[in-house]
């Protein structure tokens, strides 16, 4: 089957980031496709290359970055939640790309399931 | 964002049409999810979809008529909602429980509204194929 | 003290767990999303008038114009307040408790 | 359909909305902070109980145990899944709808 | 962060110590408040003030027994409450209204607790100097 | 009266940071003094000059550097809060610092009243 999902929060302030990574690790996992992972509102700040958690901790933003590049994900930012935010192409971490809100109505379209994991 | 196409009302959806509903739950101003949420509305009007938004909760005081934000200094984008006819996105709901529970009525809302019961909009949201959350 | 309040009484617990903390002499002010618990013929109106009767309730006006509530809407004994209110009822009273 | 609820039944009507729509069949799975109204004993388990004799009740293991709630404090009727288990379920049931 | 300061515990405040109160009502993990709000307290340790902390609403469940972060791969920050008593915090409430709504009682939690009831609680929060919500 | 605020939420996503912002404004209006505003957990984001909102919306970011710049206003971001959320000093706006959680503590030590904001 065809996923898609949408992260509306940033990394660490809440879960939802986490709960979609494992979600989409464990999606891929059973063999399914995931065409797009779409980020949204703070979700946005999942692609800040900055972000420098304590050691102990997980680094969210990494660990999207890996997984996008093992498995050739497409991870999207919406432009117009980042310009407000601060978050720019030299600012990008790995793997992420900017684009338009059309790229998640695309998304809707074109697989079976779209997952919602925000606050 | 899209010019406004001009699809007859009574037009059947074609093959690649799919049944999107974006539900809105929050209060406007105090967060931003009701603003971020209407951008993702009005981008979805350029696709040709079939196309619900349903205010439930808080939600219903999204469009509620009177929003003033000068002294905040914020924008008030209750105004753009107007706006959806122009994209011929005009299946707006809103749940009869909520606004009765916040004494409103559908004469309180900026844009014309059908209103419908928790479980009849339940039967809507089963037939979507994507639902958005804002 | 000053209790402040900024979330919807539909949707959070905040405003409640205030009006359990509240003690005789204390002023609250509700704000942001907050101002909806003052609106009259709701379901959460007799709670709030009966807080109102008890405790120094305010509201915050900017917040109240932003969200389309008409000062005629609001319960009786809540007063509206600026910004420079918000200030002066943080100045007059003890600690400010914030129940975000 | 799949619902799935993230939020505290003690802090928000998430859960409490959810419950108003989800029709016969559905199912509904309880993730995140939302995974707390699967405990019994406490004040909201009634309701919870009543639900999960009426519709699919599904809670997410890896969040029940960051939180320190046992297997043997759940609901029964409740089923707890993984991150795989969470797939599947949107995976066989039609749309999706989070109650964020 | 501090080295842990050794003052007798009947030690008198000095002029400079101010009441701070630490009023945590979000349940962790959710959302990063908790471990944020513990670090804040963790601070405080270093300045010699009046340090109470208090939990109620889902912020009791921050302090529950039994947390194992590892499926969710997040850092499990419970046992850290118990190194507040080496910076000589040591008034740890808990609300009993929340714990009994909750099904808990003082043997469920990772450190030593008063309960108190919302009322007496009350009472505290009047004195203090400052009050922090995270 | 000597106030500080402390703020916790970045600035669009919640009113939190344009809430603190009429506060101080009007403090400093009636004669008040602000000693500090303390941004933690995501209010660190306030500090971030890229930061580009829509043209007709506010811009929060540069509000704050502006009335920081007019009163010599004290604008410290959390260290440890803005590490995890990739705010350094090569994007940090005008007007702001970084500076440890100590300087919360001495701010609630040495004003009457400190003033939350968050969600």
């Amino acid at each position: 089957m065809k996923f898609s999902v949408l992260v509306n929060e940033g990394p660490f302030t809440h879960q939802a980031s986490d709960s979609a990574y494992h979600f989409v690790k464990a999606a891929i996992g059973k063999g399914h496709e995931v065409m797009r992972v779409f980020f949204y509102h703070d979700g946005v700040n999942n692609g800040a290359k900055l972000s420098s958690p304590q050691q102990d901790d997980r680094n969210i933003v990494k660990l999207w970055s890996q997984l996008g590049k093992e498995h050739g994900l497409d991870l999207v930012i919406c432009v117009a939640a980042a310009l407000r935010r601060g978050i720019k192409d030299d600012v990008l971490a790995e793997g992420f790309r900017i684009s338009g809100l059309g790229q998640l109505i695309e998304a809707g379209m074109e697989t079976d399931r779209l997952v919602v994991f925000g606050d | 964002m899209a010019e406004p196409v001009d699809i007859p009302e009574d037009d059947e959806p074609g093959e690649d049409v799919k049944k999107f509903m974006f539900v809105n739950r929050r209060a406007p101003y105090g967060t931003i999810y009701a603003l971020e949420g209407l951008e993702m509305v009005l981008i979805t009007g350029a696709f040709d979809q079939d196309v619900s938004v349903v205010f439930m909760d808080d939600g219903v005081f999204q469009i509620v008529k009177g929003q003033d934000t000068k002294a905040v200094n914020m924008k008030n984008f209750s105004p753009t909602y107007r706006a959806l006819e122009g994209y011929d996105i005009d299946k707006l709901y809103v749940e009869r429980e909520s606004i009765e529970a916040r004494g409103l009525t559908a004469e309180d809302f900026v844009v014309p509204v059908k209103v419908l019961s928790a479980a009849e909009l339940a039967g809507l949201m089963a037939e979507q194929h994507v639902i958005i959350s804002a | 003290m000053l209790h402040t309040v900024n979330k919807s009484p539909f949707e959070r617990t905040a405003l409640a767990t205030c009006l359990r903390y509240a003690r005789e002499g204390d002023s609250i002010l509700l704000y942001e999303d907050g101002v909806y618990a003052v609106r009259k013929a709701q379901s959460t109106t007799a709670d709030v008038a009966a807080a109102a009767a008890k405790f120094k309730l305010f509201v915050l006006g900017p917040d109240l114009d932003a969200r389309g509530v008409r000062p005629d809407q609001v319960i009786d004994g809540i007063r509206i307040v600026d910004y420079g209110g918000f200030v002066d009822l943080a100045a007059e009273n003890g600690p400010v408790q914030a129940w975000l």
